[in-house]
């Protein structure tokens, strides 16, 4: 076992040996330890570098407020960049490297940069690199050269570029009770909330649950604190109404008490069991939350405090006493407060010789001296460190008398030899969940920290998350928060009885030791005690602008350990107060969160898609899919050999020719009804339904309330009160909305009703001059005859024994006919139809054969209704009513909706003899840069049409119908294409309508 | 009558499939009701709708919020205001409501082929289930018998308890397929049934 | 002041850093200035640059309630571009572009305007058809653009892409505006603060409007917290904050509502993300900051809102489209969120306009674009304060153009403000 | 955000669709008045504070509702049923 380690005590297996590699170097720990106290076990103090100057930096804490040991870990492919080595629960095959580092950590050449500290200080980079004004390198160019390297040296760890194999999963929870947080506080409130009854979850961020009583030393209850907390954990995991979360970070709160939580499900097991997802992402709907998150301990500022081997002193005491390692042989201890004394009784009681313990104040408390006494330490009372000496790692502290109310040193400096120091500044309630919720914190001049409001609605505190530090007032905060949390008064029993030395954490009023010598604020993010004065000499005095300029508290621990140092001596150089300075408002997350379990499964291919009833039919059949919205529809049935265009046209050929078949089930279908149905279409629709027959279908447009034209469609009357409404396959939820709105809001007095079905039915549409032919072959129960079926019509009838409902209407401009069954018959009537129209040549066509026979025939589909046409742009004006008011047609006729410049629906026949792509646009005469500002228009949609033998398409031009006849260029620069057109009426074929009405 | 074809398509494999390490959680089936109706009533014409459903399918429905009730092949439950979602294992509902309730008195539509039902029970369907929806499936919430409309992101699902430890799920007939498919992904865990 | 530049780092980091002076100095308002700009945003503090640069108007004081770059130019996604496909939003944008290239020698600041380029994914051919609409609108214009076709372009241009045919939203081109780019944004701001202050404006912050000073119909000051300011010309610029402003000149109702926009920031990474994405089957832009955060959004939350708070479902929407561009990104981190207030106006595009009382000119309405639009819209805005009537570039960007039905709806939502 | 439907109770912001402002009138349908209608279609009040707005509980039973809610704070005051059903 390693000489670090201790020979018994803590939560580590030390039966269990675990292998891990560190920058490819096998190492091995115990079960139970963290990558960082298995490093420090090891002897491995030197674990990363810092992001400016490359400092080689240290395990600084224990927990989630590391700054410094920030590794990578490596999970096959899978790549974890940033993650604290104190967060890192070690498992066997763990693989993880180090970071921001080259070419290795221990000599890292990104190192010089320290040499320049003077000139790299806070937001220098605003002040150059600006380059020349002139010459190869003006404009951007300067910089973006410089940036180039800047680039290269700053970030931390390497992202992955492999997908990851784990899963990520999200989970809804609803409770009465959330308690964040199990340190004596955290376990106390759920008990009390759990005993009510009521669903209560408890959540912790570190695997075991406990917080404080797992090191503390003290006593409940006469037992280790340790066992109080195993005991009263036991207890609540045999509740039936508790559910408990180890490895569970709440980082978000949201409206109405939404809370999110991060489980970190296997991120300790060596494999994923199958269906066992890697993170499970919480949205937890709490009646209450009980903040019981305790407090982070602050570091003092002074030269060399970034130094490995400087730490924490928590954390240095928490690696004693929870994980039997002990992070240095001969440890100094730095403090301004009592706290560090526990730390250092820990760490004495562990085995380690406590050098000294250097206390800025003059006087310490009974408590404090009495364990400064047994630690057998040099007691140095009214001293500072004042700098550090080692490479790599601490070898030795320098200490001079220190006034703490001025701040002067005096006398003589001293050095002691010391491999690690610990640390303690004094203590910072973990307020930001209560920051997030949109309480301002408060400052608290006794403990010299912010604490929370007075909790309103969702919340309430308890332990030294309010800045109650002992363990009583925490069990006392807990059972009372507990039983608030659930409306009952706490149970008159007496509670648990904490013992232990009567320290006070209330710390002197020092945060800096101003000495010779770099003294990090932010360890991370190497801004120095200078830079906050630089920034405050510059005048980026507030709170925000310090934080902006230097870059203070904006790195991976989000200043959990800087902020309040950082606003010190800003305070301090401003001669205003701490809160006068201000605090920032902390938003979520509270420690950083994988995008994985926020994506959970709903990335990729667990997206839903939406298929027809014969989608199946069309893979089978060889089409080519199309996506459009969440749907998937047939673009082409290539045939072997066939280009897209070839094969659309042979299609769109077909159809003109004989008879073909498409599947229009993606169609938006809505049902209609009630008393008042027609009233309500003659309200939503510019022309008028009531007057439409039963039986009998007819195209209709809507329009917004702006005027502007919204969609369009067929509506098909099936009885008196009963219509079915069709709409555009994009506009379909849309026109849902607007109806509905309308009719709840709007005309509530209205008796209709509204139901989406889109799905109830399949629909094909079997279009061509052979069309009737094909009914006629498989529709039994009615007739399709012209007089049975005019145009417009609607029959019921069966095929194949299944009831379908066949309306005749006409998109390709060909005698053509919907035919609707429901969708659980949708295949065999599919195949019912092409069976039928076998001895006609029936032909299956898609998307791109459905747009060339509407394109030839100058039919609007959403291309054109683009939100910014009007009817009459698209020549529909005819269907505006002048009878009847309706959605938009009191907006409809402003003078910007009316302009003759407007942009007109026209038909383009390439005369060229080559394609007119989509998205060019239309010119009159030169292309770019030759004619700036000349475009007057664009393509919509663009097709070979196979009627015509031509390339044509539709395009929206500018004064559109005063144009037909002319000539004009489509200019297509980002596809080089530019070529004449002729600009003609959108009625390309068949203008008359002759065939479809045949 | 031309049986209902599933929308399922190759998305549906019977068998066991995911993590068994604690036995099956779920078992997930397809029940295939022959009708699926929505009948709304006009506003102050609920008792109406409610006697109307009561005479043809004998369910009698509370008018709480969100209520509903499940007999042998028969179930009922609010969607909305004055809607209800109805199921019968025979066809022809749908004809025989409207006959009974009449436009005076609201609407029925027939969705027999429109929604799709999945039925999902076991110890673990309201864990399964937490992972889609943001609704609380404890039975003190959601009683056996009532029923919920919400939706799992683009996918409106209508939910009924129709037992203690069992769901009908009713989601678009379009959506039914990619919707199996990712109630199977989230069931891996606890180990389901396909049947 | 001292200029800054690579001797002048030098020279003060041989002399510890001491002697640098403050960027702009704090100064106690005047009881009078020519022009109040209210708000100390980017598009306030750009007014007052180019007011005194274009214009020679120097007596001028920039309100800010709290500190100044408090608002959305400190909390956006930095992106500058201008891929637009109506000729009113083009030109305009375009003219900001030209204005962004030069920025950093104009104010003598480094803003650090990268031109790393701005790829639109695109994800079906209708898609690609559209993108290539408005990238043939710009070239039009005079503007860089090129439709980049097939995955593999693409998954050459942006490594670490999911360019594979299998995901469910494949890739199969884009458009890229080359000159496209991303700037430090709060360096916007203290540029324009500083700049402006070496012409001797004011700024004058920790200064909350409370209400205007009129002179019968006319506004003539302001009341803020640090006493009445008198102004031959009072200016708005308060972006998510117009409605609370207008309504205190008892301007009841305008075309804008406030919405929220959630922004978000990765721990910082080594280079991985070199353009500017933006997914075509959602709503989500993507960039690497110069530190190594990857900074990312997608849509506004789509309710009113003025609390700079966000919810959870935009969170995990714009997470899962980040994953699905990048599926190596699962294990990247999340460090922070933030919320800004957008003003988001009927038709998506800007109001920039004198009125709408005497003595008073507005600002507002920039939906998502206001970032880019900051030297642009500072400039138009400086003519029409100057000269009392619009700028050629902001002609169509007026108020009343609701009224004439005159729309400029890039997004064709029509009057849905959520949806632009 | 949980906005409690009146028909469904309890539910997460993601189940409904804003529908925005709820102060504004809308004209006689038949009414000509221009600057009525563009008050209507255009003009928003935008209160910073308690705001009256629709939504539908598009992801649930589809009713619109009218909720008071704190546009500062996101706190909901009140929900209501937009017909003024009872249910």
């Amino acid at each position: 076992m390693s000489p670090r380690r201790t020979a018994a005590g803590g939560r580590i297996d030390r039966a269990r040996t675990i292998r891990f590699t560190f920058d490819g170097k096998p190492m091995t720990g115990h079960l139970g330890d963290t990558l960082a106290s298995a490093l420090l076990a090891g002897g491995v103090t030197l674990v990363g570098r810092s992001f400016k100057y490359h400092r080689p930096r240290g395990v600084f804490a224990a927990g989630v407020d590391e700054p410094c040991a920030l590794v990578t870990v490596i999970d096959g492919q899978a790549r974890e960049p940033n993650v604290p080595a104190t967060q890192i629960e070690i498992f066997d095959g763990l693989v993880v490297e180090s970071q921001n580092r080259f070419p290795s950590l221990g000599f890292d050449l990104g190192a010089v940069n320290g040499l320049f500290g003077g000139l790299f200080s806070a937001g220098f980079y605003y002040k150059t690199f600006m380059g020349p004004v002139v010459g190869p390198l003006k404009g951007t160019r300067f910089w973006m050269l410089c940036e180039w390297f800047i680039r290269r040296a700053a970030g931390l760890g390497r992202a992955g570029d492999a997908k990851d194999a784990a899963r990520y999963e999200k989970m809804n929870a609803f409770c009465d009770v959330l308690v964040v947080g199990s340190g004596p506080a955290g376990l106390m409130a759920a008990k009390a909330a759990a005993a009510s009854g009521k669903r209560v979850m408890l959540a912790e961020q570190e695997p075991l649950f406990g917080g404080a009583a797992r090191w503390s030393g003290e006593t409940i209850d006469d037992a280790p604190a340790e066992r109080w907390a195993d005991e009263a954990v036991a207890e609540l995991a045999g509740l039936d109404n508790v559910r408990l979360l180890p490895r569970t970070t709440v980082w978000g709160i949201y409206d109405g008490n939404t809370i999110a939580a991060l489980e970190r499900v296997t991120d300790h097991k060596a494999s994923r069991a199958r269906g066992e997802p890697r993170h499970r992402h919480w949205s937890i709907r709490a009646g209450k939350v009980v903040l019981a998150t305790g407090a982070l301990e602050r570091p003092l500022v002074f030269p060399g405090n970034d130094r490995p081997g400087v730490m924490l002193a928590r954390a240095a005491g928490r690696y004693a006493a929870e994980y039997g390692v002990l992070p240095g042989g001969r440890i100094a201890v730095f403090t301004n407060n009592d706290s560090a004394y526990r730390a250092a009784a820990a760490l004495h009681r562990a085995g380690a010789t406590i050098a000294a313990i250097v206390d800025v104040r003059a006087q310490v408390s009974a408590a404090a001296s009495k364990l400064a006494r047994e630690t057998g330490a040099e007691h140095l009372t009214g001293h500072a460190v004042v700098d550090t000496a080692g490479r790599q790692r601490l070898r030795q502290i320098t200490i001079r008398r220190f006034d703490a109310a001025s701040g002067a040193l005096s006398g003589a400096a001293r050095r002691v030899e010391a491999d690690c120091l610990a640390v303690s500044g004094g203590w910072s309630p973990a307020i930001h969940l209560a920051s997030q919720a949109g309480a301002a914190a408060r400052w608290d001049e006794r403990l010299q920290a912010f604490l929370p409001p007075e909790p309103t609605g969702g919340w309430v505190g308890a332990g030294s998350f309010t800045g109650a530090f002992t363990t009583q007032e925490a069990i006392a905060q807990g059972l009372a928060a507990g039983a608030a949390a659930v409306g009952a008064t706490p149970a008159a029993s007496k509670p648990p009885q904490a013992g232990g030395p009567d320290l006070d954490v209330t710390p002197a009023p020092v945060f800096e030791i101003r000495a010779k010598g770099k003294a990090f604020v932010d360890l991370q993010h190497d801004v120095t005690a200078e830079d906050v004065r630089l920034a405050h000499r510059e005048g980026f005095v507030s709170v925000e602008h310090l934080k902006r300029y230097t870059t203070l508290g904006m790195a991976t621990d989000q200043g959990k350990t800087s902020n309040v140092p950082g606003l010190a001596i800003m305070a301090d150089a401003a001669g205003r107060t701490i809160p006068q300075v201000g605090t920032t408002r902390f938003r979520p997350p509270y420690s950083a969160v994988s995008l994985g379990s926020l994506a959970a499964e709903r990335h990729g291919e667990l997206r839903p898609e939406r298929l027809t009833p014969m989608h199946d039919w069309h893979i089978e059949r060889g089409a080519r899919m199309l996506a459009a919205g969440l749907w998937f529809r047939p673009q082409i049935y290539g045939q072997p050999g066939e280009t897209v265009e070839q094969a659309y046209a042979r299609e769109a050929a077909a159809v003109r020719a004989g008879v073909g078949i498409v599947d229009v089930s993606t169609l938006g279908k809505i049902a209609v009804q009630g008393p008042d149905a027609a009233a309500f279409l003659d309200r939503v629709y510019t022309n008028v339904f009531s007057s439409l027959p039963v039986n009998k279908a007819r195209y209709g447009l809507m329009l917004r309330e702006d005027g502007l034209a919204f969609d369009d469609g067929t509506t098909w009357r099936l009885g008196e009160h009963e219509f079915l409404m069709t709409t555009t396959t994009a506009n379909a939820g849309k026109v849902m909305q607007h109806l509905e709105y309308f009719l709840d809001v709007v005309w509530p007095d209205l008796r209709v009703n509204l139901t989406s079905v889109t799905d109830q039915w399949a629909g094909a549409a079997v279009a061509g001059p052979k069309a009737r032919d094909v009914l006629a072959a498989c529709v039994a129960r009615t007739g399709v005859d012209n007089e049975m079926l005019p145009f417009m019509g609607i029959v019921r009838g069966e095929i194949d024994g299944i009831p379908v409902t066949i309306c005749r209407l006409s998109f390709s401009g060909e005698l053509a006919y919907e035919v609707y069954c429901g969708a659980g018959h949708g295949l065999a009537m599919w195949e019912a139809l092409m069976e039928a129209g076998k001895p006609f040549g029936i032909v299956p066509y898609g998307l791109e054969a459905l747009g060339t026979l509407r394109i030839e025939k100058g039919h609007v589909t959403g291309s054109e209704i683009d939100g910014r046409t009007t009817a009459r742009d698209l020549h529909l004006g005819w269907m505006l009513s002048k009878k009847k008011p309706f959605i938009g047609s009191a907006m409809m006729d402003r003078e910007g909706l009316a302009s003759p410049e407007r942009l007109q629906l026209v038909g383009l026949v390439s005369l060229d003899n080559r394609a007119i792509a989509n998205g060019a646009h239309i010119v009159e005469g030169k292309q770019p840069p030759d004619d700036p500002h000349g475009s007057i228009g664009h393509v919509t949609a663009n097709c070979f049409s196979p009627a015509l033998g031509r390339y044509v398409a539709l395009a929206l031009v500018k004064g559109g119908t005063s144009r037909h006849g002319t000539r004009a260029h489509i200019s297509d620069p980002l596809r080089g294409r530019f070529g004449p057109v002729e600009i003609v009426s959108h009625h390309m074929f068949d203008p008359e309508g002759s065939r479809m009405h045949g | 009558m031309v049986e209902q074809m599933s929308p399922l398509g190759d998305a549906y494999v019977p068998g066991s499939h995911g993590n068994f390490a604690d036995g099956t959680g779920v078992k997930i089936s397809l029940p295939q009701p022959g009708s699926i109706v929505e009948a709304t009533a006009w506003p102050g014409r609920e008792a109406a709708l409610a006697g109307a459903i009561e005479r043809v399918t004998g369910l009698s429905l509370p008018h709480h919020p969100g209520g509903g009730v499940v007999t042998g092949d028969r179930s009922g439950f609010g969607i909305g205001p004055r809607k209800w979602l109805l199921t019968d294992a025979a066809e022809g509902l749908a004809e025989t409501l409207r006959d009974a309730l009449g436009i005076e008195n609201g609407t029925v539509t027939d969705l027999s082929h429109g929604r799709t039902a999945i039925r999902l029970e076991g110890e673990r369907a309201e864990w399964v289930l937490a992972k889609f929806f943001a609704l609380d499936f404890s039975s003190d919430a959601f009683p056996v018998g009532s029923g919920r409309a919400t939706m799992h992101h683009d996918i409106l699902a209508q939910i009924q308890r129709t037992g203690p430890s069992r769901f009908n799920l009713y989601v678009f007939r379009t959506f039914a397929r990619s919707f199996w498919r990712v109630l199977c992904h989230g069931a891996e865990e606890v180990g389901y049934e396909v049947r | 002041m001292a200029e800054y530049s690579a001797l002048s780092l030098l020279k003060n980091a041989l002399s510890a850093n001491r002697d640098w002076k403050p960027a702009w100095r704090k100064p106690e308002p005047k009881p009078a200035y020519d022009v109040v700009i209210i708000g100390g945003g980017g598009h306030g503090l750009s007014t007052a640059w180019y007011l005194a640069k274009e214009h020679g108007i120097t007596n001028v004081a920039v309100l800010e309630k709290g500190y100044l770059g408090s608002g959305n130019i400190g909390r956006n996604t930095t992106i500058i571009r201008s891929n637009y496909l109506l000729p009113e939003n083009t030109r305009f944008y375009e003219h900001s572009m030209k204005l962004w290239e030069n920025l950093s020698h104009e104010l003598n600041y480094n803003v650090m305007f990268s031109q790393r380029g701005v790829l639109n994914l695109a994800h079906t051919p209708s898609q690609l058809d559209d993108f290539a609409r408005r990238g043939n609108a710009m070239r039009h214009e005079g503007i860089d653009a090129e439709l980049i076709v097939g995955a593999a372009a693409v998954g050459r241009l942006v490594p670490g892409l999911d360019v594979s045919g299998s995901a469910r939203f494949p890739i199969i081109g884009g458009l890229l505006q080359p000159r496209a780019g991303t700037a430090r944004h709060d360096a916007v701001a203290w540029g324009y603060a500083r700049a402006a202050d070496r012409r001797g404006v004011d700024m004058i912050e920790n200064c909350e409007v409370t209400g205007f000073l009129r002179e019968g119909d006319r506004i003539v000051g302001v009341s803020t917290t640090r006493g009445e300011i008198r102004a031959g010309k009072v200016a708005v610029a308060v972006a998510g904050s117009t409605g609370r402003v207008m309504k205190l000149a008892g301007i009841e109702r305008l075309p804008i509502e406030s919405h929220v926009l959630q922004a978000f920031v990765s721990e910082a990474l080594k280079p991985v993300l070199h353009t500017v994405v933006t997914f075509g089957a959602g709503h989500l832009y993507a960039s690497q900051s110069d530190k190594g955060g990857l900074v990312f959004g997608g849509d506004i939350d789509g309710y009113n809102s003025y609390a700079q708070r966000g919810n959870l479902p935009v969170v995990e929407e714009v997470a899962s489209e980040f994953v699905a561009m990048f599926p190596g990104f699962s294990r990247v981190r999340l460090l922070r969120s933030w919320g800004g207030i957008m003003d988001m106006s009927m038709d998506g595009s800007p109001i920039i306009t004198t009125g709408p009382l005497p003595g008073m000119y507005l600002n507002c309405g920039w939906c998502y674009g206001g970032f880019k639009a900051t030297p642009a819209s500072g400039y138009c805005f400086a003519h029409t304060i100057a000269r009392d009537e619009q700028h050629p570039l902001s002609a169509a960007f007026t108020l009343d153009r609701f009224q004439r039905g005159i729309l400029i709806d890039e997004k064709g939502q029509g009057a849905t403000p959520r949806l632009h | 955000m949980l906005i409690s439907c009146p028909y469904c109770g309890p539910r997460d912001v993601s189940e409904f669709t804003y529908q925005g402002d709820a102060t504004r009138t809308r004209p006689d349908p038949a009414s000509a008045d221009a600057a009525a209608w563009h008050e209507y279609v255009y003009e928003r009040s935008n209160e910073a504070g308690p705001h009256r707005e629709f939504w539908q509980h598009a992801g649930g039973c589809r009713a619109h509702v009218v909720v008071i809610r704190n546009t500062v704070t996101h706190e909901i005051s009140s929900v209501a049923p937009a017909r003024g059903d009872r249910i």
